[in-house]
Parts: structure tokens; C-alpha cells; sequence
């Protein structure tokens, strides 16, 4: 049984890298068409690995390949698979959602001279996402986290030849790397306290509890580390920059890329360390604030965004922070499924997006579109069960897994967590709504007819909308007779906080879901009575500029760090190298310099005055040696 | 009478050699030196050292200064060709004198021993017996060296002096005129 | 001891003696001689008009010489013009001072001691003479380029070049027979000839030595720089009167003082002969004044037949081309000499 | 045999040596040069003579010696370089053979 498990994950890991050497050169040799389809056929036959592992696997299982040899200490780092609920279960979204992108991508990217590169990236993307889920060990975790934050550079700035997505791309990779820094300490700290770096013996060391003083602040470290790694990669409050500006990529990448999978890492990474989270609290309530703050933060800055891509990208991020604000509040479980169903309607509404755009021959600006209910009506179609989904309207995946987070914020009793949660949820449905109508209602502001987009992409959007609504089956609580079939897979690996089985508890949860659905009805009727026959007007605030400079945060990191590290390199590049190295060697070698040039003049070739020298000298000696006798 | 022949030799010999080194030509400052050398061999004859007074007239008088003079003669230069061009006066007259004042300062306050007359020397002092004795006996080594030393003298007075027919050129007997 | 007065005058004596002889008798009898034999060997009469045999003839080309006009030409270099004869008499003359012409004597109870027949008694005599030789070069030197014209000029270098190579020469055949005499004064030489004169050992020696005093002064086989046909007469062209006078002075001198070293050197002085001593014979040469008399005209006759070997040879052998000259100089004389040093050692040793 | 003081000699010698080093300095033609050498060198003779007449051994005349073939050696050669200077410039003019210089 080991055998097969071994060469079903090989497969499913290798194949993407093979993939991605193969494409790179087949473009031009074996034509597109052929291309698209047999980059997707790998990932679905990654897909169909990963789904046969998780029928086999009951609990978890390790896959050992080769040992690296680890530097230094004689601790061997073996590179294995750790294939549990957590691992499989984001495994299976990663090709799932992987392999109807690349079919979405055929369409979109035909005709594009790149063809080829965008396949390989993707592929390589993919090898890179399943090594960090899977690898047991942290080397090979940042291994994959490292792969990751490359594709993601590379297929943001994959249109380089334009200077705007290429910074882009940049930022994007220094970001990560800033958060990568988070990461690394995170592992140092954890090898100084427990000596191994491998996941198992970690958590077995972290659970057998015997823990000294000592290990327990180097674990507090770590986790301090895994916050910032996790913030940098999810593009949480301090490192969230790059995520809007990553939308310079194309579509599906943006989908693939900064909905479904990589920003999904960060959550992912809290979930495996758990245990060493509950071993310090303050790092939690930290994780918990910093999801809740980023969420508001986001969707007040979505509302305001005229561009249909922006606006995803910072509600991706207000989601993101209501993952983080589950997994503060130590409810894993939550967080995952909304991890899940976010990961169905976000790619979904990211696609209908693309095809929106590709309709409109790139136009991205919200202002030129409007009335494309008629021209593209299944992208209408399957936009509207997106934002529904995301709005958190009942039958939706979306309202179950919000409402899962919303109950679980409600019931931690924190009271300024849950009213930024719930304002939050009522602001998302708001600028969904908003952008709804904006692209699908009222006239046609775009001078160009709009045309529906190929099979292949439309095809993928329905399956995505049947995953966003079905989605919510995944999790039906037990207070309302479902089977919470996710809880209880993912509960033989992480502790969920329990909010309590009694009668008022089931009372409870219905007030609030009731509350939580009228809210983002509600909410989409402002957007619909707000922006049914919009013009051009906005709103004419004076906050409205703050809000719609993204309050300014680009410009204040761009100030305040960017500038200085300017200014001290050029500081000590100027002052300290040329001035001082420099300047002491030069200097040196200028006063030799003048010194020889004096004595050079000495000698002056005449032979008179050597012998007057001479004579100089018997004289000075006659005399000294007279006077000392 | 002895003392004042010293003297008139020593006052002769300082004035010779002023005049060797200051008269502007050439020519003559050899001739001076001429003198110049017999007194110094007279003086040699005072001190008792006859060999070494014949011997200075042979080889410097007889065969040294002859080389210069003859060197004065077939160059045949005038006045411009040889001295031209500001020297280092001040810087060597002032030297000169102060060394001078020096030597007499030393001489004068030196040790009385110095001062005395120095005594009879031995009677073979000076004779060619026992100055070749001690030459072979305990300079031997260096007599050789000395030989060597002249023939390598000699070779490079041959090389220096050796000039290729092709190059040798004849405008300097021309255009001579006035000589030093 | 003797009283000193007597010594002084008994060496005032000997210089006035022998330079009243050298300048006043043999200078005017070589010069008649010269021209008598010249006259003779070419087959003609030579000068018989002035006093019997026309001796008187030389007095009177003295005279003649003394009373001509001191003529100095214009653009010759007057101060070192009139110096140049000078320096050619006085090395010539200062080389009497030290030849013995006699053996120490008493002069028949002048002296107690006897006394040498020597101007000036230098234990270093032989070395003198040769230094002595090597000046007589800046007189030449210095006449040629005085009198500041082409022809003199390469006279004076023709003439001093020779000098000095030739000196060498000499120099090395003396050094050999300082060795088998084992001393540098002249009587100590002469004294050690008693037995056998160093001609016979010294005999390459005296080879080297003969035609090195011809070319010491500038004589017939050798008298390039003054050869009429080429340089006209060489450096004293433009010297005229007392000042050629002096020039034909010194080299007469000259002569007289290398054959008298020749002889003192090889033919024994004034010893009789090679194995007969004048004691054999009965003469008392040291202490009766008939005997040093007699020793000293034996002296002058070996020195008068080396004059007249002069004369002869001068109207017999042909000149020597310049670079013959110079090649005989160095090529041949200088290694005979040092390769006859080195038979005169080996003789030495193993005699 | 004249008996006189060595302070005397020694003065004759240095102030001959004054005088030949001051005229190596003034005088400006090569062959000028070379003559005052020789007068420096007649002085070092000088004072070796009477050194050696001083303390009666003979010494001093052997280094008096050894001092004659050093002069004799160098006046030769000094005077073919002078000879050669004369040929390249054309002058013996000290102050402008400076050639060899820093």
C-alpha cells in the first residue's frame, strides 16, 4: 500500500515539472491547441492522483523519497510527504480549481506569442503549491514557499515587455521576500528550540508538553515569524501591497494565483503549527486582530475601486482576513472552509471577470461597461451566483461558511471583532453588488460590442458556479441536521473550538444566520438603488479621494521605508565607501605620491650638486665624529 | 733653514693648486698641476719618502697628467665649448670656507701630541727595499687586485674610446678656431 | 770626515765639469760629426771650410742661431710658444744629475773616503732617469700645438705617441736588468758588472733597449715627426733661432744620456773588460788620480762609439711608416720585454 | 730630512683638498673636474705619506700606492667618457649632461 501511495504522489508532484520543462520549448513545435490541452491533461491527472490518495488515506500517511543531506549538523532532512486530511484536502482544491483554469486559459491566452511560457509557469506554479502542501519537513515547506513566490513573479510581470507590470511583478517578489524573512526566522527559532525541523517531531515534541521555559520563547519567536510569513504570503495588514498591484497578470493567473491557492498558504501554514500557536495565546489574539482589521480594511477600499480586477483583489484580501480572524479565534476548521468555498466563488467571479474583459477586448474599467446581460448571458449567470455566493446569500456556499466564521466570532465574545466582522460582510455585498450592476445593468457605456466568450471558458465558469453553490454541502452543521463532514475529517488533525451543541445554541446560530442574510440582501438592494442608472457621478466626499488612494498606504510605505533605504545606501555608499575606504587609500597614496614627487626634485641630474651632498655629508660626519671622540 | 724650505714648498703648493683650480683655462691649470706634483714630490723628499717622491713624478706627472694634457690639446675646444651655464658658486665658496675654518678649528685645539715634531724615522724608511717588502708581504692580495683593476681599466678605455670607421666624423678639425 | 766645504766644491766641480762637457763639447762634435759621416756615407766632403776639418763649423752654426731674430709668428700661442723649449731642455738636462761617470775615487788623497763621481747620489737613480725620459714629451706636445698649424700639430702627436710607447718599452728591458743587478742606483749596477757584464745574460734586454732609446729620441729609423718629406720639419717647424737651437740641444742631450745608460747598464761602465778587471792590470782606479782618469775616458769612449752608432745608423736604415712604428712598439718589443723577464728570472734562479 | 709636525702635513693636505673639492664644485667643464679630482687625490696621498713617515712603517706608501693605479685608472676612463661626451654634444659642459635625472 506504502508502494502505491508513493508512486501516485510522485506522479502527482513530478508531473507538473516535467510539464512546465516540456512546454516551455513544444510552443512553437507542437502548436497551441495541442499545448493548452496536454498542460491541462497533466493537471487533471495530477487531479486524479490526489483524489485516489484521499480515498485511500484514511487518517495520514508519510511518503519517504531521498534524505537531503542537511549542512552542519549530522540531523538528516529526508524529503517526504506528510499526506493527511489538512495536506489532501487543500491538494485536491489546488488541482481541482488548477486543472479548469488552464482549460479557462486555453481560451483566454490564444493567439498570445507567450503561450507556451504561460503553460510551464502555471505548471511549475502547480509542482511548487503541492511541495509546500505536502512536504513534511520545513526546508521543503519554504522550498515550495520559495517556488511560489517565483511563478507568481514570473506570471505577474509575464507581459514584462510593459515597465508597469514588470514593477509590478518586482514588488510582488520583494513583498514575499520580506515575508519569506518572517518565515526563515521562524525556522531557525523553531531548530534552536527543538533541535529537528521536521513537522512530526516537532508537533510530537510540542504535544508531549514537557516543554522548558526556554523552548517555549523560542517557539514564541517562531510563531511571531510564521505570522509575518504568513501575512507577507496572504497579503495580510502590513504586506498586503503587492496583491492589488498583482492584478497587472493576466486573468487566470490572478485567479488561480491570488484567489484560489497560493494567498491561501499563510492559513494553511497556521493550521499544520497549530499546536505551537496554543502554546502562546498573545500570538493568536495578534493573528485574530490583524484578520479582522485587514478585512475592514479591504472592503472599504474594494467600494471605491473603478477597476473590476482591483475590486476582487482587495475582497480576496477581506476574505483572507476573515480566514486569519478564524484561525485567531482557533477555529481551524472555519477558517479551511471558507478557505474552500472562497476559493469556488472567488475563482469563479475572477473568471467571469476575464471573460468580461476578454468580451471587451481588455477593458478593465468598470466606468465603460454596463448592460452586458444581453450580450453575455451565461457570464451574466454565472457572475450572479458568484456574488451571491460571496454576498453570503443562504443557499450559497458563501453564506455557510461566513456564517460558520460569524458565529464562531460572535460566540469568542469579543465584542469589536464581530461588529468589524459583520460590517465587513455587509460592506462585501455591498461593492459586489455595486460591481454587479455596474458591469451587467444600465446602458452600455463601452463603445464596442461585447461577444461571449469560447466553450472552453464559459464551460469552466458553470462548473465553478455549480462548486460556489453546491459548496456549502461540504460543512452543513450538525445544529441543522447536516453531517459537518468536514469538521469531523479535518478534526483527527486540528482542535476546533467548540461552540457548544445545546438547544439555544441551535436558536442562536438561526438568529444570527437569518441576521447575516438579511444584512447582504440588503446591502445589494442599496447597490441596486444606488447604481441602477449610473452615469459617471460617484461619490463626491472629501473621504472619498483618501479612500480612493487606497488611504495613501503605497505612497507611505513608498516615503517612509523605500525612500530611506534610498538614502542610506546612497549614505553609505557615498560617505563610507567613497569617503573613508576609499578616501584613506587614496589619500595614502597621494601623500606617497607627493612626498616622492619632493625627493624626485633632488635629483636633478647636475653633478655638482651630488658632490656638494657628499661633501655635505663627510662634513657633518667630520664634525659629529670630532664632538662625540 | 730647513724649517723655511717646508714652509716656501707648502706656501707654493697651495698657491699651484688655487691656481689649478680657478684659472678659467684649461691648458693651464694642467701645467699648474705639473708644478703642482713636483712640489708635492719635493715634499715627499722632505718627509724622507723618496721612492714614493720619484715614483709620484713618474706616474703622475710623467704619464697621468700627460693623458689630460694631451686630452686638453686634441680636443682643442674653444672658450664656449667649455664653460657655459651659472655653477653653484655661492654654495661652494661658502662651504669651502667653513670647512676650512673647521680643519683649523680641529687642528688647532687637537691633542698637543699632534703638534710635537715627529721623530726621526728608521733609515730604511722611504727606500724602495722596504716598501716593496711590506707591499708583497702584507698586501699581496690587494696588489693583485690592483692589477686586475687596471686591465679592467684598460679594456674600458679601449670599448669607450672605440669608434666604428662608419661613424667616426670629421667636422670637429674644420670648423676649429681660437683654442683654450 | 771631510769638511764640508771641500764636498760642496768638489760637487760644484762635477756639475760644472760635466755640463760644460755634454752641452759645450759633445753637443757642437756630434753635430760636426753627424755631418762629417753624413757627408762621407753619401760620398762627399762634409762641412772642412770653418777651422781645421771645419770642427769649427758647429760653434759657428751656435753663434749664428744665438744672434738670429727671436721670430715668433703671428696667431701661435705665445705664452706656452715660448714655454715649449723649455720643457724640452730641462727634463734632458736634469737626467746628468744622477749618471756616475767614474768609480768613487779619492782623487789621490783629496778625500779621505772616496767619493762618487755623481752629481746627485739618489738610491733610487735609475727610476729618476726614466721618469726624467717621460717628460721630455710635454715640450713636444706642447710645441706642436703652439705653434697652432696642421702640420706641427700632427708632428707633436706623431712624435709623443712614439715617446711614450717606446718608453714602455724601455721601461721593461730596464726592469730586467734591475733584477740581475738586484738594485735601482746606478753605481751599485755598475759595480755588480765587475764580473760579467749584463750584456751577455741581459742580451734580449739590450735588443729591446737599443731601438727603444731611438725612437726615445725621435733618431733615423724612427724619425717620423720630423721627416722632411711629409710634415716639413715636424713640431719645431715654426720655431726659428735660440728656441730651435735649444730643441736640437735637448735632443742631442738626450742621446748623450741614453747611450751613457746603455752603457752603464750592459757594457759594464767603466770596467775594463768583461772577465779583466783595471786591478788585474795594476791601475788603481780609486785611490790614484790617473787611474779614475783613466777609467773615466774608458767610460767616454764606450759612450762616444754609442754616439757614433747613432750617426750611423741614422744615414744607413730607412724611415719606419707610422703604424709599422707603433706596431713595432707594441707588438713586438713589448712582449720580448716581458718574455725576457721572465729568462732573466729563470737565468737568476738556476745561475 | 726636514723634522716637521704632522698637524702641519695634515694642514697642507686638507686645505689642497679644500681647494680641489671647491674647484670640483665651481668649475664648469668635465676635464676641469677630473684635474681637481687629481688635486683631491695628490691630497689623500699626501696626508698617507706622512701618516705612514708618522708611525715609521710603510703602510701608508703601499696605500699611496694602491691610491696612484686607482687615479691613473680613473683619470683613463674619465677622460674617454669626456671624450665621448664631447662627440655626442658637441661641448663638455657640465651643467647640461644632466640627463640622467629623477
Amino acid at each position: 500500500m506504502d508502494a502505491s501511495l508513493k508512486i501516485l504522489s510522485g506522479v502527482a508532484v513530478i508531473l507538473p515539472l516535467l510539464g512546465s520543462c516540456i512546454w516551455f520549448w513544444a510552443k512553437n513545435k507542437i502548436g497551441e491547441k495541442i499545448t493548452g490541452l496536454a498542460a491541462t491533461g497533466t493537471l487533471v491527472i495530477s487531479f486524479i492522483c490526489c483524489l485516489t490518495l484521499f480515498w485511500q488515506i484514511e487518517s495520514s500517511a508519510r511518503v519517504e523519497f531521498f534524505s537531503w543531506i542537511w549542512m552542519g549538523s549530522s540531523e538528516l532532512v529526508n524529503f517526504s510527504f506528510l499526506l493527511d486530511p489538512l495536506s489532501l484536502a487543500l491538494g485536491l482544491i489546488v488541482t481541482g480549481v488548477g486543472s479548469l483554469i488552464h482549460l479557462y486559459a486555453t481560451g483566454y491566452m490564444h493567439g498570445d506569442e507567450g503561450f507556451g511560457r504561460f503553460f510551464s509557469y502555471l505548471n511549475l506554479f502547480i509542482f511548487a503549491m503541492l511541495m509546500l502542501i505536502w512536504s513534511d519537513s520545513m526546508p521543503g515547506i519554504f522550498m515550495g514557499w520559495e517556488g511560489v513566490g517565483l511563478c507568481s513573479y514570473l506570471l505577474i510581470s509575464f507581459w514584462f515587455s510593459d515597465e508597469a507590470n514588470a514593477t509590478a511583478g518586482k514588488k510582488a517578489f520583494i513583498v514575499n521576500r520580506v515575508g519569506d524573512f518572517g518565515f526563515l526566522v521562524a525556522m531557525f527559532c523553531i531548530f534552536k528550540a527543538f533541535g529537528t525541523l521536521s513537522i512530526p517531531e516537532v508537533l510530537a515534541i510540542v504535544n508531549s508538553g514537557n516543554l522548558d521555559i526556554v523552548q517555549v520563547g523560542w517557539t514564541q519567536w517562531a510563531c511571531l515569524g510564521l505570522v509575518l510569513g504568513a501575512a507577507g504570503k496572504s497579503a495580510q495588514i502590513p504586506l498586503y501591497v503587492w496583491l492589488p498591484d498583482a492584478m497587472a497578470g493576466p486573468t487566470p493567473v490572478s485567479a488561480l494565483i491570488h484567489a484560489a491557492t497560493m494567498v491561501t498558504a499563510g492559513v494553511y501554514l497556521c493550521c499544520r503549527l497549530q499546536p505551537l500557536f496554543f502554546l502562546n495565546p498573545g500570538v493568536m489574539e495578534l493573528i485574530a486582530y490583524i484578520g479582522g482589521l485587514t478585512a475592514l480594511f479591504a472592503a472599504s477600499i474594494a467600494i471605491f475601486q473603478n477597476d473590476i480586477k482591483k475590486v476582487l483583489a482587495y475582497s480576496t484580501i477581506s476574505q483572507l482576513g476573515y480566514m486569519f480572524l478564524a484561525v485567531g479565534l482557533a477555529a481551524p476548521v472555519a477558517a479551511y472552509f471558507h478557505l474552500m468555498t472562497h476559493a469556488f466563488f472567488k475563482a469563479l467571479l475572477f473568471l467571469g471577470a476575464g471573460s468580461v474583459i476578454h468580451g471587451l477586448h481588455h477593458e478593465q474599467d468598470m466606468r465603460k461597461m454596463g448592460g452586458l446581460r444581453k450580450q453575455m448571458p451565461i457570464t451574466f449567470w454565472t457572475m450572479t451566483i458568484g456574488v451571491l455566493a460571496i454576498a453570503g446569500t443562504p443557499p450559497f456556499a458563501g453564506f455557510f461558511s461566513k456564517d460558520e466564521i460569524l458565529h464562531i466570532v460572535s460566540g469568542s465574545h469579543r465584542g469589536l471583532l464581530s461588529n468589524i466582522a459583520f460590517v465587513t460582510a455587509f460592506m462585501t455585498a455591498f461593492y459586489m453588488g455595486r460591481l454587479w450592476i455596474m458591469t451587467f445593468f444600465g446602458k452600455s457605456r463601452g463603445h464596442r460590442e461585447a461577444h461571449e466568450s469560447p466553450w472552453s471558458m464559459t464551460a469552466v465558469l458553470c462548473v465553478l458556479a455549480a462548486l460556489s453553490a453546491f459548496g456549502g454541502l461540504l460543512n452543513w452543521p450538525e445544529l441543522w441536521g447536516g453531517n459537518a463532514w468536514l469538521e469531523h475529517y479535518l478534526g483527527q488533525v486540528v482542535t476546533q473550538m467548540d461552540v457548544g451543541h445545546g438547544a439555544d445554541a441551535l436558536e442562536d446560530s438561526l438568529k444570527l444566520a437569518g441576521f447575516s442574510s438579511l444584512m447582504g440582501l440588503g446591502a445589494l438592494g442599496l447597490a441596486w438603488w444606488k447604481y441602477r442608472d449610473y452615469q459617471t457621478q460617484d461619490f463626491r466626499s472629501p473621504a472619498f479621494n483618501l479612500f480612493k488612494n487606497k488611504y495613501y498606504i503605497d505612497e507611505f510605505y513608498d516615503a517612509v521605508i523605500v525612500r530611506n533605504l534610498k538614502r542610506s545606501g546612497e549614505f553609505l555608499w557615498k560617505v563610507v565607501d567613497q569617503g573613508i575606504l576609499d578616501g584613506t587609500l587614496n589619500g595614502l597614496a597621494y601623500q606617497a605620491k607627493k612626498t616622492s614627487e619632493r625627493f624626485r626634485r633632488l635629483q636633478n641630474g647636475l653633478l655638482q650638486g651630488y658632490a656638494l651632498w657628499i661633501w655635505l655629508g663627510v662634513l657633518i660626519l667630520m664634525i659629529s665624529a670630532w664632538s662625540v671622540r | 733653514m730647513m724649517e723655511f724650505a717646508f714652509y716656501l714648498v707648502a706656501g707654493l703648493m697651495l698657491l699651484s693648486a688655487g691656481l689649478v683650480a680657478f684659472r678659467p683655462k684649461p691648458i693651464e691649470s694642467a701645467l699648474w698641476l705639473i708644478l703642482h706634483f713636483f712640489l708635492t714630490s719635493t715634499l715627499y723628499v722632505f718627509i724622507g719618502a723618496d721612492f714614493v717622491a720619484v715614483v709620484q713624478l713618474l706616474v703622475y706627472a710623467g704619464a697621468i697628467v700627460v693623458l689630460i694634457t694631451f686630452v686638453i690639446l686634441l680636443l682643442n675646444l674653444n672658450p664656449q665649448e667649455i664653460s657655459g651655464g651659472e655653477s653653484i658658486r655661492w654654495t661652494s665658496t661658502v662651504l669651502f670656507l667653513c670647512s676650512l675654518g673647521a680643519v683649523l678649528f680641529c687642528l688647532h685645539i687637537s691633542t698637543p701630541s699632534l703638534l710635537e715634531k715627529m721623530p726621526a724615522p728608521g733609515s730604511s724608511f722611504g727606500s724602495i727595499e722596504a716598501f716593496s717588502r711590506t707591499m708583497i708581504q702584507n698586501y699581496s692580495w690587494s696588489f693583485e687586485v690592483a692589477g686586475f683593476l687596471l686591465l679592467l681599466a684598460l679594456i674600458g678605455v679601449g670599448l669607450l674610446a672605440y669608434r666604428r670607421p662608419s661613424t667616426r666624423d670629421h667636422s670637429n678639425i674644420e670648423n676649429k678656431s681660437e683654442a683654450a | 770626515m771631510e769638511d764640508t766645504t771641500i764636498l760642496w766644491l768638489f760637487l760644484l766641480g762635477k756639475i760644472v765639469l760635466f755640463f760644460s762637457v755634454v752641452f759645450g763639447a759633445v753637443a757642437p762634435i756630434m753635430i760636426w760629426v753627424e755631418r762629417r759621416v753624413a757627408g762621407l756615407v753619401q760620398d762627399r766632403y762634409g762641412p772642412n771650410r770653418v777651422g781645421p776639418f771645419g770642427l769649427l763649423q758647429s760653434l759657428a752654426d751656435g753663434i749664428k742661431l744665438i744672434l738670429k731674430e727671436p721670430l715668433i709668428p703671428q696667431g701661435v700661442r705665445k705664452p706656452y710658444y715660448l714655454l715649449a723649449p723649455i720643457l724640452a731642455v730641462v727634463p734632458a738636462a736634469l737626467s746628468f744629475a744622477v749618471i756616475p761617470f767614474g768609480p768613487p775615487t779619492t782623487l789621490g788623497g783629496m778625500f779621505e773616503t772616496p767619493q762618487r763621481l755623481q752629481i746627485a747620489n739618489l738610491n733610487v737613480g735609475l727610476i729618476f732617469v726614466m721618469t726624467v725620459t717621460s717628460l721630455s714629451v710635454y715640450g713636444v706636445a706642447l710645441a706642436g700645438w703652439a705653434s697652432n698649424n696642421k702640420f706641427s700639430v700632427m708632428g707633436a702627436l706623431r712624435a709623443s705617441a712614439q715617446m711614450i710607447s717606446y718608453e714602455l718599452a724601455a721601461g721593461l728591458a730596464i726592469v730586467s736588468i734591475i733584477m740581475l743587478s738586484g738594485s735601482v742606483d746606478l753605481m751599485r749596477i755598475v759595480e755588480s758588472q765587475a764580473g760579467l757584464w749584463h750584456i751577455f745574460p741581459g742580451f734580449l734586454a739590450f735588443l729591446v733597449f737599443l731601438p727603444a732609446i731611438y725612437a726615445e729620441t725621435n733618431r733615423t729609423p724612427f724619425d717620423l715627426p720630423e721627416a722632411e718629406a711629409e710634415l716639413v720639419v715636424g713640431y719645431h717647424t715654426e720655431y726659428s733661432g735660440i728656441k730651435f737651437g735649444l730643441f736640437f740641444l735637448s735632443e742631442y742631450s738626450i742621446m748623450t744620456t741614453v747611450s751613457a745608460i746603455a752603457v752603464l747598464l750592459f757594457f759594464g761602465g767603466w770596467n775594463l773588460l768583461p772577465g779583466l778587471n783595471w786591478a788585474d792590470i795594476g791601475i788603481d782606479i780609486q785611490n790614484s788620480m790617473i787611474g779614475t782618469l783613466i777609467a773615466v775616458s774608458w767610460f767616454a769612449a764606450k759612450v762616444a762609439f754609442f754616439l757614433f752608432l747613432f750617426v750611423w745608423v741614422r744615414w744607413t736604415l730607412p724611415r719606419f711608416r707610422y703604424d709599422q712604428l707603433m706596431g713595432l712598439g707594441w707588438k713586438t718589443l713589448l712582449p720580448i720585454a716581458i718574455f725576457n723577464i721572465l729568462i732573466i728570472a729563470g737565468f737568476m734562479v738556476f745561475a | 730630512m726636514v723634522d716637521v709636525s704632522i698637524a702641519q702635513l695634515l694642514f697642507v693636505s686638507f686645505a689642497i683638498f679644500s681647494i680641489g673639492a671647491g674647484g670640483f664644485l665651481i668649475r664648469k667643464n668635465a676635464i676641469s673636474l677630473l684635474i681637481c679630482l687629481e688635486l683631491m687625490l695628490n691630497a689623500v696621498n699626501i696626508a698617507f705619506v706622512s701618516f705612514s713617515r708618522l708611525h715609521n712603517n710603510e703602510s701608508g706608501t703601499v696605500l699611496y700606492f694602491f691610491v696612484i693605479t686607482v687615479a691613473a685608472c680613473e683619470t683613463a676612463v674619465g677622460l674617454a667618457i669626456v671624450l665621448n661626451l664631447f662627440r655626442l654634444k658637441k661641448n663638455i659642459r657640465i651643467q647640461e649632461a644632466n640627463a640622467l635625472r629623477g
